[in-house]
Order: structure tokens, then C-alpha cells, then sequence
């Protein structure tokens, strides 16, 4: 017996062992897909057979909710954290002057700031420490979180601002500045369970086993 | 089965506006260059629309029918062979095609046109009167109600051309389809024409059966004066038995001809050229030509450079020979004279000889 | 596991990707060539929007042709009901996936399509009917032999391009593995997520392999059609 | 603003998608011509190679074309050095956005440029030959006006290719407005947000009546080319 | 310049074996449909890769060398005009590839083949013949070392031919460049060659001036006894005065020519077709005939029809004449009989009377 799990792809090496233990322990196999959640949510919207959807991106997760009646309240499963990241280990003093010499004429890789959540939580940080208005011109907002880590590991960017557990999990890419968590939205995955069968499985990604796989990937607990 | 039209069309600065009654049998067209022939075929075929006017096979009018209901076989100035199959396969879709079934038979084209070596041939590999004869044995496997062939046999040697122009005539006869025959040489229709169709600039400007158009005086001009001359139609006699040359019977006495293949008691036409006749005013002796003819002028016409057409009875049969203005003088021709005519029995093209 | 050994993930996105590419150039042929025919050979009244439409998907972003798809044949689509009377599922099943992908590859069989059409002379059509051969009996006889370079070629465009498709599959069907998952999305998920080269880089052969295959293929086929 | 306006940002995409589209058509047409040539009539060791690497970009996941792009182009690059020496920088440039639009509609035009070759008359090349027209002299005067049907063909799809690719151009140029977001990627952008639909469509009909008119223009001039 | 070759060539079954040497002037390669003869033609222009021998242009070796330096221009046996071009254009396009520069006049070719009301349309809207015309004025315009014309005239009416043998043989003349040239019209053979190779089968089995090989009777049964015939040469003198008639004066005679345009003093060359001459053993008196020869037999070569190939000598010209075994017979005719000959003036084609 089947059901569908439907990802943001982001997720995808914890999900992957955390669904692997889950069948081990229960007679149902998880499906997952993994995509954008803009198109996650869209399929969803449009009847598709999705048992469970987890993502990033609120805005979805809103829409969704507003769209279809749901008997669970949406669930935090998962939080991260943001940094500037760098090829180079040289920490970075989060001030402008030190950013813009880093920078070197160069950009800053963030995804899209305007629809990936991370672009999002990165533009709110910086606008927080104001520096938004000048750094605006050195974006080079990508299509996703994963480009950005490529920007920033292939050396075409002097310094991106990424997911931490990205970053950890990249060899040869350094946190040089930890962005405090005050700066922006709480960074949470949060998981809507659409049919019983999803619940329950939400409920097991909750349990002390699956939040281990997540922080062996990077990801803090709820 | 008879083919009628009266057709205008125009293209461009050219206007075609021509009339034809083809019966069963060979009607030829002739005319220049750029005078509208091909066109005319088109037009037959359903390939070229017409702007006014009507085509008939069999009194059923077909001006608007698809191209492919009209039964028109075609062979085009340029093969057009399918090139992605052999030349067998060519021959085979044509006979498939033909919706009146039966047709001709796919072996006896083979060997007729003398296709069989080149039957598992791509048309890249023909030479241009190898891949010409294919697509006439096309046209004629695809079992058509009347056959416009655009000068079907101009890129084939003589020796071929004679070998090919009696099944043309058999078929002729055979099939009693109208044959609409372009071409540009001049014994070639004599020999096949039963009806002719002159063309000049888009128009057709004289027409008739091949006697009548070729004794003519009046067509010389558009024909040109080297087809001008006279169609006689007769018998074939026993062949002579001391000199053992065969010897044709008309309304007008007995033709000796060079040897010829034809039967005793078959009908043949022959074309005697106006060039190819001289002219005496006493009976000539001692000479190396068979055929003397004794006759009475009964017209003479004076052609644009030196020469006369001189025409004559002999018997019931009109003949046409062109002479010198200076002989037709100094030998006192004149209406109503008696005059031997000399034709040479080797001077017949046997390719002008036809049934 | 070493490098070179497939996951049986992978094998099934490498079957499916197969499955996927054939099944829609095999289904859009037809009528692709039948469009092309009458875009290189018909004037008609919305000759030009048909030919617009044709192009569409590809001057649109993929998503969105997947998203149009979801939304003509989806559970809830336009034609979902008729869909479900016929007992067809297309969103969210491989045959959607085939359809995502003709639906991307129209374009480009249609295109090669029609310039083989228009370089057919057609003095040989002429030829032909004069033999007799009707329209159809003609095209079947004489322009699609004639023609069979360019339909393959337009295959092999088509086939290449169902290969790589992702963006309009991924979002009509989504990104199930076994089901729906070819290689191009197995590909995008892998590239999600750091630290996975080695896989990504052994589908990435893996769907290269299958596309020079018909490539190669293709080219000796052609070949042989020409040489005669 | 009504739904009709667009904003700035809109008309800076139009004009960039503009300017990528034909930036990359123009730049790729003689490669192109010049490979589909080899393809066409050349046999060589390497032809097969040639010809798959041509249709790469049409199998791979064009993020992973972008990324090849980033690894052989980017400032460090394996070309990165002789690049910078040139002064040239394509990553995340309009002229980056403009290669990476060539490169997926490379193999679109190279096709049809080569069907159009195959499908001229070499009856016709031996007669200019014959005439005391030197090889390169035959293909301008005579192969290349007889193939510019194709050649359009290929121009036309590419063109719409360039207008509808984002994925290897966000991953090469990313998506920097008034730099290098194209009307696809700004689509794309709008795409990933919830309630953006209106905005999605005016782009989406931008970029559809761009490459119609593309169509259109392409569909009269080969009609005039061939009425004669 | 000459053109010298003997290559050996492989297509499928097809075998070429053919040696040739075409000095300045007209060199017709003569032979039945498949012989070879444009194999030949392609193989000079380099179209058609030999196997092994040589071509020489002017002694230089060109196998080898690519089509375009060669030189060669090429009249194919279809036209293979540019479609995407006007005539006009298509003429500009040779003018402009020939090496050499100068060449022809473009307004000379273009009137001489009557091209002036064709220059802005485009080859679809063309008639065969004017399609023909407009290839044959292109490859003269290229301004070739060596023409290689593959059956240029044979969609040609009559009438265009004859006016544009002049103009071919006026080129012959000039420019002293070889041409070979492919035709089944044995007249226009007999008019245009200074030398004739026959082909059969892919070998050149005969080859030499014209003027020996058409009164060869051994080479009758390859060129078709209506091509058999003498050439000869001769100047033309100033017109009768009393019958305005032309008049050639040649080594045997003088001939009596209808209406001919050349002046008097030019170099003319008269082919008499065997079959066009009647024999007698007495002087025949009140012909229309104007010519009427006295000579001596110096051959008799039986065919294997009815028929005797007579050859006489008149003066120290070599005439032959086709008569009846039978004729013969009657006649006594034997070697060193003496024979009046009849020919008439009326029967010379003015498209047999060449420069
Ligand atoms: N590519 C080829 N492959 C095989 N055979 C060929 C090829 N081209 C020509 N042939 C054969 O070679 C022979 C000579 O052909 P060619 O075209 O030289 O003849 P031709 O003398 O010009 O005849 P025609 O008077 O009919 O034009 C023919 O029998 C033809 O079938
Ligand atoms: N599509 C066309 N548009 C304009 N003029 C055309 C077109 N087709 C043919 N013509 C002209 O119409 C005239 C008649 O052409 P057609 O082909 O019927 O001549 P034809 O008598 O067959 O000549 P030929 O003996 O040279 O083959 C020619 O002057 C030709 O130039
Ligand atoms: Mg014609
Ligand atoms: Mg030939």
C-alpha cells in the first residue's frame, strides 16, 4: 500500500532515509515527489493525489490552506538558519563596507527575493540590517536555493547568502557569517497532512527518529 | 472516345485560346516554341485550370474534375520519375493506379520499350532516354481514356524511335483512345498524325485531318516547307516477285517502297515529302528510282524564297512537290499540264511509314 | 554499489524516459505530419493561428504549458469529465508524462515535418495523379516515401527533446518515481540538493546514451533511404 | 495600473527577451549554417560526435546546460581566463543570457538549416560548378539562396526558443532585472508565488504575441521567397 | 586547342571505355540512347570520376582537377537553371563565373536566342524549349576553354534550330574552342561536325573528320542509313543571273543551291544524305532537277535490307547513293560504270548547310 508525499526538493536527501525508515517500521510505502512547491501547490490545487505536501514556502502553504477545506492545521516539521556563505573560510564582518569589498564589484547570490523562500528571508534580513537598498544592484537572485550554493561553490559569487544546512553539506563552501534568526521570519518547513494517511505520517516525521535524520542534514528542530 | 475543348486561359503575358477535336487516334500537335503546347496538355490533364471553356472526353465535360478522375495519361518534356523506387516499381504503381484495371500489359511495355535491363534501377542511374522511355511505359500502364505525350520519343535515337513509333501506331489502333501528340519533328508526325493541330503564339490556328493539313498549301508556312507533302493511305500488295520489294496499292496506282514488315493486305500511310519529288516533263529512262507517276497539276503556289509547291492528281490521290521557280519555268508548268513525277523507293523513312 | 551501477530508481526512470520518448513520437507523428501538411501545403482561414498554436509550446515556459495541461486535462480540467468517462487518467500517470512530452515535441517534428514537405517537388505529385493515384493514394505512394528523411528527422529532434523534457512533465504529472519520474526529472530532483554529482552525472549519461543511440540510428537509417 | 499597463520592470524583460532572442539568432545563424553544412555533406571521422554534441542541449535538463555553460564560461571558468583577458564577462551579463539562449536554440536551427540542405538539388550545384563557380562561390549564389527558406525556418524556432528559455539562462545569468530577466525568467519569478496570475498572463501574452509576430513576419518573407 | 582523353570508367554494370580527340570545331559524339554518351561528357566537365586515363585540355592534364577550373561548360541534357533567379540573372551569374572574362556579348546571346522577352521570369514559367535556350546561352557565357553540349536542340522546333546552327557554327569559327557535342539528329551532325565519334556500348568504336566517317559505309550501320551521305565542302559564288538561284562551287562542280543566305565567296559544306541522290545511266532531260552530276563508280557495298550503298566520284569528290539491289541490278551498275546522278536543288535542308 501506497501513498504520495509531495516535497519541496530542497528536502530531499532527509526525506529520502526518513521515508526508507518509515517503511521499514509500517506496511505503507511512501511515494515521494519532488519539485518546486510552486508546482506542488498547483497540482494539488488542481486534484492531484498528494497524501501529505511539505514545504518552505508560507505562501504556498496559505494558499492552500485558503483553497481547501483541511481537517489538520498545517505542522513545523523542521527549521534552518541563514549565512552568508564563501569559497573562501575568511569570516566576514556582517557590516557593508567589509560585504561590498568582499564582493569585489561582484554579486551576491540569493534566489529569487521575491518568490523563493530563502530569497524571501534573505531580503528581510537584509533589510533589517538596512543594507538591502544598497546591495540591490550586486543581486544575482536565482532560480533556487541550489543555484545560489552552485554560484557561490563554483566561485562566480564572492558570497551568497544560504541555507546553513546547504551549506554544511557542501564540501568546499564555508559559513563566514552566521545572520541571527531575529533578522528575519522563522526559517520552518512545515508539513499539511491532506488525508488520514498523511496525518499520520506527519505525526511520524514529528517523532525523535525522523527529526534526527533532519539534523543530520543540516536542519534544526522545531 | 473523342477529346473536345475550347479553352482560354492566361498566364502571365501568355494566353492560351485553343479549339480541338481529337477523335480516336493520334492527333498532333505542332508548333513552336513557347506557343503553348505543353500548355495546352496541362489543361487536358486537369494540371493547368482554365479561365473559360470546356474539355470533353466522351461528350462528359471534365473542366473542374481532380486531375486524377480524368484518366489522362501524361508524359511530361521531363521524366519525372519517382526517384525513390526502381524503375519496375514505377511501372507497377502506374498499373496499380489505373482504375479501368486491364490496361497494357507490364511485360510486353518491358520489352517494347526495352526496359527489362534497367528494371531494378533507381531513375538517378538512367541515362535521359532510358528514364524518358520509362515514364512513356508509365503513362501507357496506367490504363488511361486518352494520352497527351509531350514530346515522348525527342531525347531516343532513330533506331529507337523505330522501334517504338509501330507500337505507338498498334496502340493507336488497338485501343481507340485520342492520342494527344506533341512533337517537333516533322516525319514523326507525318507518320503518326491522323488529325493536326497547328499552334502559333497560344492560338491554335489550323486544324484537320493529316492529309488534308499536310497537302495543304496554306499550312507550309507554320509547318515549314520541309514537312510539307502528302499522306497517301493503301494496301500492302504481295511483294513483287522478280524484284522482291514490297509494293503498296493507292487510288492514284502502285507504290514500290523499300523493304517494309507489314503483311500483305495490312493498311499503311505513307508520307512523301514535297522535297523528295522531281518533276519531268517526259518520262524519264534509265533510272535508279522505282516509282514514276504520271499526273495533273492542279495547283501552284509561290512560296516566299525560290520555290513552287506544285500540287497534282494522280489518279484520285492529290500530291505536293516543291521545285525551283527557275524549273517550274523553264519545263512551262502550268494548270492543267501533264507531268511525271519521280520519287525515289529509298527516300522512305521507313519511320514515316505508318498504319 | 559502484558508480556505474544503476539504482533501481534510476532503471525505472531510464525505462520510463524510453517508454515516455517512443510512445509520444510515436502518437505525434501522425498527426504532426498531417499538420504540416496542411501548414505547408493548404491556405486557409486560421492557417497562421494553427501554425501559432503549434509553436506555443515552445515560446512558453514549460511550466506553463504543464500548468495549461493540468488545467485542460487534469482531474478537475476542462476535459476531465470526458477524460474520466473514458476511464483515461492522464495527470499524475505516465501516459500524462507522454503527453507532456509530444506536447513539447510537437513543435519540432512539425517543423521538420513541413521543410521536408515543401522541398518534395511537385512535379512528382503532378506525375502521379495523372497516373490516376488519388491525393491519398499520392501521399502515400509519393510524398511520404519522399518525405521519410525529414519525418525522421523531426523523430529524432522529437525523441531527443522528449528525453530532456522536464518542465511541463514535472508539473503535469509531478515527479513520482516509477511512475512518473523519467530521467530528466530524476535529474532536476538530484540537482535540488548538494553533494549528489556522481548520480547526477550518471543520468545525465545515462539520457545522452539514449539520444545519441537514436541519433546514430537515425542517421544510418536516413542513409539508407538516400543512397538507392 | 491597469491590467493592460506594464510596469517598468515588464517593459525592461520585453526589451531584454528582444534583444537575447535576436542577439542569439543572429550570432548563431552562420555557425549553424556552417555545421549543418559539415552534417550535410561532409562524411569525416568526428560526425557522429559532432552531431550529438549539437543536439545536447535539446536531451540535457537545461539547468545542467546552464551549469556546463557556468563550468566552461563562468569567471572561473575553464575559457574564464581567456575571457577575462577579452574583457568579456558572461556570467550574469544580458551577453551571458544571450549564449545561453543560443545554445538551446542551437540545435533547433542547425536541424532545419540541414534538411534545407539536404532537400537542395545537387543537379543545380554541378551546373554552377560546370559554370566556373568555385565551391564557396556556389554556396553563396546558389546553395544558400535556395536553403534560406530553412535557414528562416530555423531562425523562426530559434527565436521562439530564445524568447521561452529560462532554465539554462536562470542557471548561467540568473535573473537579474534590467540585466538579464527575460520575459521567461520574470515569468518564472511570478510563477513561484501564489495570486500572481494576472501578471503571469500579461507576460505570457507579451511573449506570445513576440514570437507570433516572428511567425508571421517569417511566414510572409518565405512565401515571397518561394512565390517567384 | 584540343581536348584529348581516354579514360575508363565503372557505374554498376556500366562500363566506359572511350578515347577521343576533339581538335578547335565541332566534334558530335554520335551513338544510341545508353551508350554512354553523356558518361563522356560528365566525365570531361569532372562530373564523373574516372577510373583511370587521361583528359587533357591543351595538352594539360585535368583529371583530378575540380569541375569549376576546368573550364568546361556544360549544356545538360535537362536545363538546370537556377529556380531561385531570373533568366536574366542566370546569365549574369555564368558572365560573371567565367574566368576568362570577356566571353560573349550578353545582348548578343540573348538576341541570337531569343531571350529578350524571357530575362525577368523565373525558370517555372518557362516552355521546355525556352528553358533549353536560356542554358545553352548561360554556359556560352562562361566563357568555357571547351563546351560540352549534351543534346542542346533537341526540344527545338525546326525553325529555331536553323537559326541557331548559324550562330553555333559562327562560335566554331571564332573561338576555336572544342565542342563536343551529343545529338541523334543526323543532320544537325552532318551540319555542325568537323569530327564524329561514334559510341556503342559504352566504347568509342569510330571516330574520325566528318567528312570521312559520313561517307564511310562501314560506319552506316552505327549512324542509320538515313545518315549516311557526303559532306562536301565548297565556296559560294556570286548568285545566277538568269535564275537568281545560289551556286557552290566545290572540287567535281558546281551545285545549285536553294535560296541561302551566305554571301558569295564564304566557305560552305553541303551534306547530300545517301538517299536524296537518284541514279541514271542516260543523260535525263526536262527535270525539275537542277543538278545533275556525271561520275564514275568506285564502290558498291550491299546492306542488309534491299538496298546498295553506291559511291561515285564527281571530279575528285566521293559521293554515295542509296538505291534498290533490284534498281541496281536493272541499271548494269558496277564498279567503273559511268552514272548521272540526279540531285535536287529543292532537297538541300538549309539546316544542312553549314560553315
Ligand atoms: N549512376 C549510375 N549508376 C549505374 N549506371 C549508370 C549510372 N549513370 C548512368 N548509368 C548507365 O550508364 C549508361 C550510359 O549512360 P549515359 O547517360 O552516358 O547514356 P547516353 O549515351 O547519354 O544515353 P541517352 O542518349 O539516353 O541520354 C546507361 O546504360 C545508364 O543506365
Ligand atoms: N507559369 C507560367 N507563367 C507565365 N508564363 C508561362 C508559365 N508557364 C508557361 N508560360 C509561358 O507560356 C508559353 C507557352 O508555354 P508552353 O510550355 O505551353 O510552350 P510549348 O509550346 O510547350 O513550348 P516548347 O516547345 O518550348 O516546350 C511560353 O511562352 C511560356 O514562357
Ligand atoms: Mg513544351
Ligand atoms: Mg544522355
Amino acid at each position: 500500500q501506497t501513498f504520495d508525499v509531495y516535497a519541496a526538493a530542497s528536502l530531499k536527501p532527509a526525506m529520502d532515509e526518513i521515508a526508507a525508515d518509515f517503511m521499514k517500521q509500517s506496511k505503507q510505502t511512501p511515494r515521494l515527489s519532488f519539485a518546486a512547491s510552486s508546482i506542488l501547490a498547483r497540482q494539488i490545487e488542481q486534484g492531484a493525489p498528494a497524501d501529505v505536501f511539505i514545504s518552505a514556502n508560507l505562501g504556498w502553504m496559505e494558499h492552500l490552506q485558503d483553497l481547501m477545506t483541511l481537517n489538520q492545521a498545517p505542522k513545523e516539521v523542521a527549521m534552518n538558519r541563514l549565512v552568508f556563505a564563501s569559497r573562501s573560510s575568511v569570516p566576514l564582518q556582517p557590516e557593508l563596507p567589509d560585504i561590498l569589498k568582499r564582493l569585489d564589484g561582484g554579486r551576491l547570490a540569493v534566489p529569487l527575493i521575491a518568490s523563493v523562500p530563502l530569497g524571501l528571508y534573505a531580503a528581510q534580513a537584509l533589510q533589517s540590517l538596512g543594507f538591502l537598498e544598497t546591495l540591490m544592484p550586486h543581486l544575482a537572485q536565482q532560480d533556487n536555493a541550489r543555484s545560489s550554493l552552485i554560484s557561490v561553490s563554483r566561485g562566480e559569487v564572492a558570497l551568497g547568502i544560504l541555507y546553513a544546512s546547504d551549506v554544511a553539506s557542501a564540501p568546499g563552501v564555508f559559513s563566514v557569517s552566521d545572520i541571527s534568526a531575529q533578522l528575519h521570519d522563522r526559517v520552518t518547513y512545515q508539513a499539511i497532512p491532506i488525508t488520514l494517511q498523511g496525518a499520520k505520517f506527519v505525526d511520524y516525521l514529528l517523532l525523535p527518529q525522523a527529526q534526527a535524520v533532519f539534523q543530520k542534514y543540516g536542519l534544526l528542530a522545531p | 472516345m473523342t477529346v473536345e475543348l475550347n479553352i482560354q486561359l492566361q498566364r502571365d503575358e501568355f494566353f492560351l485560346d485553343a479549339y480541338l477535336s481529337a477523335p480516336a487516334g493520334v492527333t498532333v500537335i505542332f508548333g513552336p516554341s513557347g506557343s503553348g503546347k505543353t500548355t495546352l496538355l496541362r489543361a487536358v490533364a486537369g494540371l493547368e485550370r482554365v479561365d473559360s471553356g470546356y474539355i470533353s472526353i466522351d461528350k462528359a465535360n471534365i473542366v473542374g474534375q481532380a486531375p486524377y478522375k480524368r484518366a489522362v495519361g501524361y508524359v511530361f518534356q521531363e521524366p519525372r520519375l519517382f526517384p525513390h523506387i526502381t524503375v519496375l516499381k514505377n511501372l507497377k504503381f502506374a498499373q496499380k493506379m489505373g482504375r479501368m484495371g486491364g490496361g497494357q500489359d507490364v511485360d510486353e511495355v518491358i520489352d517494347l520499350l526495352e526496359l527489362r535491363p534497367l528494371l531494378s534501377r533507381y531513375s538517378a542511374a538512367l541515362s535521359g532516354g532510358e528514364a524518358q522511355r520509362v515514364a512513356l511505359g508509365r503513362a501507357l500502364l496506367s490504363a488511361p481514356k486518352c494520352l497527351c505525350l509531350d514530346e515522348p520519343l525527342s531525347a531516343l535515337d532513330h533506331a529507337l524511335k523505330q522501334r517504338i513509333l509501330p507500337y505507338l501506331e498498334r496502340l493507336r489502333n488497338q485501343t481507340k483512345i485520342p492520342i494527344l501528340y506533341v512533337t517537333h519533328d516533322a516525319s514523326e508526325m507525318a507518320r503518326l498524325a491522323d488529325h493536326i493541330v497547328l499552334m502559333q503564339a497560344g492560338r491554335s490556328v489550323l486544324s484537320g485531318s493529316a492529309t488534308k493539313v499536310l497537302a495543304d498549301p496554306a499550312a507550309v508556312p507554320f509547318l515549314g516547307v520541309r514537312a510539307a507533302g502528302t499522306v497517301i493511305s493503301g494496301c500492302i500488295m504481295p511483294p513483287d516477285p522478280i524484284t522482291g520489294l514490297a509494293i503498296m496499292s493507292f487510288a492514284g496506282g502502285q507504290l514500290i517502297l523499300p523493304e517494309l514488315s507489314q503483311p500483305a493486305g495490312r493498311e499503311v500511310r505513307i508520307r512523301i515529302a514535297a522535297q523528295d519529288i522531281i518533276l519531268a516533263t517526259e518520262m524519264p529512262k534509265g533510272l535508279s528510282a522505282l516509282n514514276i507517276f504520271h499526273g495533273v497539276i492542279t495547283d501552284m503556289h509561290q512560296g516566299q524564297g525560290p520555290g513552287v509547291m506544285v500540287q497534282f492528281r494522280v489518279g484520285q490521290t492529290l500530291f505536293l512537290a516543291r521545285i525551283t521557280q527557275y524549273s517550274a519555268g523553264k519545263m512551262g508548268l502550268a494548270l492543267g499540264k501533264t507531268v511525271f513525277a519521280i520519287v525515289k523507293a529509298s527516300a522512305f523513312d521507313p519511320a514515316g511509314i505508318g498504319t | 554499489m559502484s558508480w556505474y551501477t544503476l539504482s533501481p530508481v534510476e532503471i525505472q526512470a531510464f525505462t520510463l524516459s524510453l517508454w515516455v520518448a517512443t510512445v509520444s513520437v510515436v502518437f505525434s507523428l501522425p498527426i504532426a505530419t498531417g499538420v504540416a501538411f496542411l501548414l505547408a501545403r493548404r491556405r486557409f482561414w486560421g492557417h497562421g493561428l494553427l501554425n501559432a498554436l503549434v509553436h506555443l509550446p515552445l515560446v512558453l515556459p514549460p511550466v506553463v504549458t504543464g500548468y495549461l495541461l493540468l488545467v485542460a486535462f487534469g482531474r478537475r480540467g476542462i476535459f476531465g469529465p470526458v477524460l474520466e468517462v473514458l476511464g483515461l487518467q492522464l495527470a499524475f500517470t505516465s501516459a500524462g508524462a507522454a503527453l507532456a512530452a509530444a506536447v513539447m515535441a510537437f513543435p519540432l517534428i512539425v517543423r521538420a515535418i513541413r521543410l521536408a514537405l515543401e522541398a518534395v517537388d511537385p512535379k512528382l505529385e503532378e506525375a502521379a495523379n495523372t497516373l490516376g493515384a488519388s491525393p491519398l493514394r499520392v501521399f502515400g505512394f509519393v510524398t511520404l516515401p519522399l518525405i521519410l528523411p525529414g519525418v525522421l528527422a523531426g523523430a529524432v529532434v522529437g525523441f531527443a527533446k522528449a528525453l530532456g523534457e522536464f518542465g511541463a512533465t514535472i508539473t503535469f504529472v509531478s515527479n513520482i518515481p516509477g511512475e512518473t519520474q523519467t530521467i530528466a526529472s530524476a535529474i532536476y530532483a538530484l540537482l535540488q540538493v548538494p553533494g549528489q554529482e556522481a548520480a547526477v552525472g550518471r543520468m545525465i549519461g545515462l539520457s545522452v546514451l539514449l539520444s545519441v543511440g537514436a541519433l546514430l540510428l537515425s542517421e544510418i537509417l536516413a542513409r539508407r533511404m538516400v543512397r538507392k
